[in-house]
């Protein structure tokens, strides 16, 4: 991915995002309890934790659609737990939504080019108003182009004219994901992208993901499904009831008491 | 001999389209319920007479100055209401408060408007025409041109703007803001824009009624225009470029149309609205893109 | 855009097809008032007094101009107090129906939207219209279309004038104006405190938003002034209320009005001190007294099979049934029926005796006789029947 | 001056829980089926003239004409909703054409029928009290005593009847309330038929305080949609304040403002509390 690559900055090397002691209290109850890790560039982080451990309100905290109620988000070396959803994601940390978010009246095409948006400002910042005035066609094309291959790349070519709302689940959460790649991510934070698929669905997504991973972009992803994450993840984080429990090589964590405790109830350990 | 009646007709539907296609951005693309049209329509025909009447500005360039004080305006009124997230009833009656009160500042500023008398404008709009050079348009066939070339123009604007990333901006915050959020779209930052966009545009209305009919009065400004207006796009159909000037001609030419005693008239006006509505409840242009659709299936 | 020539192309046959295809002995005469709306009452009174004469002068076989027999047609749109519609609507009667004859608008706001357009028939067409504002036009050159059917407040022979001068005479000190907030009550600002000015009552304004129903606090501010007489605005529909709320709770008691009706008055006779009113014609007395009224009445009520609205009629309804006699005795004097300009020629030199003297002075401007009544506590009423000069 | 104050801190309130009725229906409403029925103005109107009707013409006594006012609007809110709103659910804007249909038809067929002059009941109970300096129409106090009355009870009733948990869980969920055997049609039915018939009844009352004409409704019903979001939609209490706040405010304002500015006081408050609280003052915020 040309853009993205060119826009590599910032802590080079080094974490690119760094969780510190995020708390997130719903009135009374605790969702995520100071829970603090690291995620380097390129590498593929899951995280895993039986339902209702906590693991999409992390997420929504790291996205900045909920405000945390303690402890900081930092991005490439600045706080953005208090930023507007909007610009955590123009910054390049961008998200899926667990049970996929589409423009149903639009076509799967329109889908991926309304997310064309930030490609489109990074591209040419403020000469997008000449495309008002019909100059620089180039950059309309070349978002079609762009469209077109991430519509690829998701399997979504065939699905492209026919409106998002006829989609099957397993689709929606390709174009999901899809829009969330025409978005330029550094950081793509994926909420159980596999959740309520078939198994040639997970492979397929699993080979995108790979793909992904090769282009350069570095993944974060949420899901309970563990044999997925094993054959992805370099490194995985345990949560349960909010806290993180484990942490490192996924068949350590998967072995670590304290996750199977989680996963399969005390009797087991 | 050609008659006035009927163009006159076209020059109020012309009049009428630029506030529906305008109200269209805002409410049909962006889906924010507004009911601020009718506010800068009657503001915009007040700052551009009084422009050509006292600061002697060339009527063309008066409508600059109001088209910006629509446009600040409306940068007012729509921070307060999106920053704090109004929407839909709640948006729609803090904008008709905020319409309201200007219309009653207007209506009581007596020494620049006038209040209730109103303005005689008794001037007119020129252009330059090849050959004849300045001239004054006067009667109804240059009206008729002059408004459609008018109406003409804000719809390619309008249209240019929805096909760029502003419109798809648009569209993705009618839709679902949360996802809009979640691709990088400042939401706050785009509603802004429509609804300035939108009221700039609708002030151009207002200055051409007020030297078409020649009189300007606070009445411009009342709340039976936003209705008007509303219900001109929701018969035309709502999220269209061409449902809107439907609507307007409809509404404007259907009062015409009705021959009988009042009463049965407005009572038959009335039924129209209603079954037209319950019949398409997308609009004329809306239900036949529809029906259309269906039948290339 | 090609398209809608040709629909212009259309309409403006089967228009054309219209115009030609009317019968040659019927005169035209087109209304424009609002019959329905916020401010419907004026308009919907003439529109009724003139749809009576008409009828009653059809169903008399109509009426001969030069040896020819005319009926008239009445084509009376309802604006709805829209002056965009009013000014299709004017369009239409004299370019489709060809209607040299418009009655009406009451509204000001209606008709300073169509007077630029009526302008440019000047000559072509004749304008009778009660509208407050056109007294600023009527007599003007490039208006000698226009003529006003109402008489005017100020001036030697306007009946505000003389009330006025009247309530001087009774030494009164300090009066309060509570008008609603629309061109009515400013035009009557603009005449009322200046006169009061001149004759040395002191005089304090409040506005009201039309639509306004309750006035108890607007009404409690003006009689902690304490002034001797309260002036309400012009419009019934606000002066029961405000007459009403005003005695009730026994605040203001004595009332002025110039325009409006006795109705409140009468309703609230027992609460109320003194209620001074111009009235064009006190009804309930002239049906007794005066057999062309006794006439009328009956006419309206076997017309519109409802009962007579004595409080609304003097308004507008029965002068606009009078002009319709009126206009019809000016053809028959000039021998035409298609040159307007005679037409006003004869209506300018002639005095018209039908419910009302009617005359127009030397601007066009009618002049009337007309009431002033004044009610005392308890009902007693004290009718002045002005005649002026 | 103090009286003077204090007489239209009390007169406002009064005038206020006649707003107070109109946004009761409005909440509901909204609330139930997702329709402001910008119309319920013309349910006022239509109590207003059936009580005038049968109190003038049928010559019944008020305080009997008034129940079957309040019925007649109620049975044209049924049909209404029935004929049309049932086709508008959850669409405010087609709900709004609608009402701005519904509002030309009413009035014109009133106008058609009691024309365009200014009719007045007989006053029921005329006179004033006076408390000291300040002095209050008895029937005025009348209206208020019935409207605080009524908006309790439905207050109360909400609380322990079918129609009140009904509305409430559908309030919060709709899909789960369907889910839990709310009957959603039966809901909106009643709902209808409840709101139309309180706008009936502030008719009924409305015309014995005020001068009667087609257009009475126009103003209430854009007082009501601004008591409701003041007091916070989905709120019943506080529809009834919002109603009484916003009547004081306008009082109030207009004594020592020009009483040509009394509705603008009004929007100018509600304006500055939506932004403090955007769920109104009673609403809940979620």
């Amino acid at each position: 991915m040309a853009c993205a690559a060119g826009r590599v900055s910032g802590a080079r090397g080094g974490s690119l995002l760094e969780v510190r002691g995020v708390t997130k209290r719903f009135l009374g109850l605790v969702a995520v309890s100071d829970v603090s890790f690291t995620v380097a560039r390129g590498e593929i982080v899951g995280i895993i934790g039986p339902n209702g451990s906590g693991k999409t309100t992390l997420l929504s905290v790291i996205a900045g659609m909920v405000p945390p109620s303690d402890g900081a988000v930092i991005w490439k070396g600045e706080a953005i737990q208090r930023l507007r959803p909007d610009v955590i994601a123009a910054r390049g940390l961008v998200k899926t939504f667990q049970n996929p978010q589409v423009f149903a009246e639009l076509s799967v095409f329109d889908n991926v080019l309304v997310a064309s948006h930030l490609a489109l400002k990074h591209a040419r910042g403020r000469h997008r108003a000449l495309t008002l005035v019909g100059i620089e066609g180039r950059a309309a094309r070349g978002l079609a182009a762009r469209v077109r291959e991430v519509l690829g790349l998701c399997e979504l070519t065939r699905a492209a004219d026919q409106p998002a709302g006829n989609l099957s689940y397993g689709e929606e959460k390709m174009l999901g994901l899809a829009m969330a790649l025409m978005c330029e991510p550094e950081l793509l934070l994926l909420d159980e992208p596999a959740s309520g698929l078939g198994h040639e669905e997970v492979d397929r997504l699993t080979a995108v993901l790979r793909r992904l991973h090769d282009a350069g972009t570095t993944l974060c992803i949420v899901d309970h499904k563990v044999g997925f994450l094993r054959g992805l993840a370099a490194r995985v984080i345990a949560l349960n009831y909010g806290r993180k429990v484990a942490e490192g090589r996924p068949d350590e964590v998967l072995n670590d008491p304290a996750v199977v405790e989680a996963y399969l109830g005390r009797a087991h350990a | 001999m050609r008659s006035d009646f009927v163009l006159t007709i076209f020059i109020y539907t012309f009049l009428s389209g630029i506030l529906t296609v305008t109200f269209d951005l805002i409410f049909g693309f962006t889906g924010q319920l507004s009911m601020f049209h009718p506010a800068v329509f009657g503001l915009s025909a007040y700052v551009t007479h009084l422009l050509v009447l006292h600061v002697r500005l060339p009527f063309w360039l008066a409508t600059l100055p109001a088209a910006a004080a629509a446009a600040a305006l409306a940068v007012v009124v729509g921070s307060i209401c999106f920053k704090f997230r109004l929407k839909t009833f709640y948006f729609a009656v803090v904008t008709l408060a905020f319409a309201e009160m200007l219309r009653l500042i207007i209506v009581n500023w007596n020494s620049v408007t006038n209040g209730t008398l109103g303005l005689v404008v008794s001037g007119k709009p020129t252009i330059w025409w090849p050959g004849t050079g300045i001239v004054a348009i006067r009667g109804p066939v240059a009206w008729y041109y002059l408004t459609l070339a008018a109406l003409g123009a804000t719809v390619f604007i309008c249209a240019r703007v929805l096909a760029s990333w502003m419109g798809r901006a648009f569209g993705a915050i009618r839709l679902n803001e949360d996802l809009a959020r979640t691709l990088g779209i400042n939401v706050f930052r785009y509603k802004l824009v429509s609804f300035a966009i939108g009221n700039a545009l609708a002030s151009f209305a207002g200055g051409l009624y007020g030297y078409y009919t020649g009189y300007i009065d606070p009445g411009y400004l009342g709340i039976n225009q936003s209705m008007e207006v509303l219900a001109m796009v929701l018969l035309g159909g709502q999220g269209t470029l061409t449902g809107p000037i439907v609507g307007a001609f409809v509404l404007t030419a259907l009062p015409h149309v009705i021959d009988l005693r009042a009463e049965a008239r407005a009572i038959l006006y009335g039924a129209i609205l209603i079954f037209t509505i319950l019949v398409m409840p997308r609009g004329v242009v809306g239900t036949l893109r529809a029906w259309r659709v269906r039948r290339a299936a | 855009m090609k398209r809608t020539d040709v629909i212009v192309a259309s309409l403006l046959a089967v228009a054309l097809a219209v115009v030609s295809a009317e019968a040659q002995n019927v005169v035209k005469i087109g209304q424009v008032e609002a019959q329905t709306g916020a401010n419907a009452i004026y308009g919907w009174m003439s529109s009724q007094g003139t749809a009576l004469a008409v009828d009653e002068i059809n169903k008399a076989g109509g009426f001969s101009v030069g040896g020819k027999t005319y009926t008239l047609q009445l084509i009376a749109l309802d604006t709805r107090g829209e002056p965009k519609e009013a000014s299709v609507q004017l369009k239409r009667l004299i370019e489709v129906d060809g209607a040299k004859y418009i009655f009406g608008p009451f509204l000001s706001n209606v008709f300073l939207a169509i007077r630029p357009y009526a302008a440019e028939f000047n000559g072509k067409i004749l304008m009778w219209g009660g509208a407050t504002r056109i007294h600023d036009y009527v007599g003007t050159p490039g208006h000698e279309f226009l003529m006003r059917t109402w008489n005017w407040d100020a001036g030697p022979n306007g009946f505000g004038e003389l009330m006025v001068d009247d309530l001087a005479k009774h030494g009164v000190k300090k009066i309060a104006l509570l008008y609603q907030n629309d061109q009515g009550g400013k035009v009557m600002e603009d005449i009322y405190v200046a006169m009061f000015k001149r004759k040395g009552i002191e005089a304090r304004l409040d506005y009201f938003e039309p639509g306004t129903k309750d006035f108890s606090t607007v009404l409690a501010k003006i009689a902690a002034w304490k002034p001797d007489y309260l002036f309400p605005g012009y419009a019934d529909s606000y002066i029961y209320d405000i007459v009403r709320q005003a005695t009730e709770t026994g605040q203001l008691t004595k009332f002025f009005l110039v325009r409006g009706s006795l109705g409140p008055g009468l309703k609230n006779k027992d609460a109320l001190d003194e209620y001074v009113v111009y009235v064009p014609k006190y009804f309930e007395e002239a049906e007794k007294k005066d057999p062309k009224v006794q006439k009328f009445v009956k006419a309206y009520r076997d017309f519109y099979k409802r009962d007579f609205p004595y409080d609304q009629a003097p308004l507008c309804s029965s002068s606009c049934y009078d002009h319709v006699y009126m206009l019809v005795e000016a053809m028959k004097k000039a021998g035409t029926v298609d040159d307007p300009a005679a037409v006003k020629r004869a209506l300018m030199s002639m005095t018209y005796e039908g419910l009302w003297r009617l005359r127009f002075d030397d601007k066009g401007e009618e002049v009337f006789n007309f009431d002033v009544v004044r009610l005392k506590k308890g009902g007693a009423i004290e009718v002045n029947h002005i005649n002026p000069k | 001056m103090l009286s003077l104050v204090a007489g239209q801190v009390l007169n406002g309130a009064i005038v206020g829980s006649m707003y107070g009725i109109i946004a009761l229906g409005i909440t509901l409403t909204f609330g139930i089926t997702g329709i402001v029925n910008f119309a319920l103005g013309e349910f006022m109107m239509i109590g207003a003239y059936a009580t005038f009707a049968l109190a003038e013409r049928g010559g019944l006594p008020y305080p009997v004409a008034v129940v079957p006012a309040a019925l007649i609007a109620a049975v044209a809110g049924y049909v209404c909703n029935k004929a049309f709103f049932r086709f508008t659910r959850g669409n405010l804007v087609n709900g709004l054409l609608v009402s701005i249909g519904l509002i030309s038809v009413f009035e014109s067929a009133v106008l058609w029928y009691w024309s365009a002059t200014p009719i007045e009941m007989h006053y029921v109970l005329p006179g004033a009290l006076r408390l000291g300096d300040v002095s209050l129409p008895k029937m005025k106090l009348l209206v208020f005593a019935v409207i605080v009355v009524v908006i309790a009870l439905t207050y109360v009733a909400l609380a322990g009847t079918w129609l009140g948990r009904a509305s409430f869980a559908y309030a919060q969920n709709a899909e789960a309330a369907t889910l839990m055997g709310v009957h959603t049609e039966r809901l909106v039915t009643a709902v209808m038929l409840y709101s139309t018939g309180l706008a009936g009844l502030g008719g009924a009352l409305y015309a014995s305080l005020y001068s009667l004409e087609p257009s009475l409704g126009g103003v209430y019903v854009l007082k009501g949609m601004e008591a409701a979001i003041l007091g916070g939609i989905g709120s019943l209490m506080g529809s009834l304040w919002g109603g009484v706040i916003l009547g004081v405010i306008e009082a109030v304002g207009s004594i020592f403002l020009p009483t040509a500015f009394r509705d603008a006081y009004g929007l100018a408050v509600l304006v500055a509390i939506l932004l403090f609280r955007p769920a109104g003052l009673f609403g809940d915020e979620s």
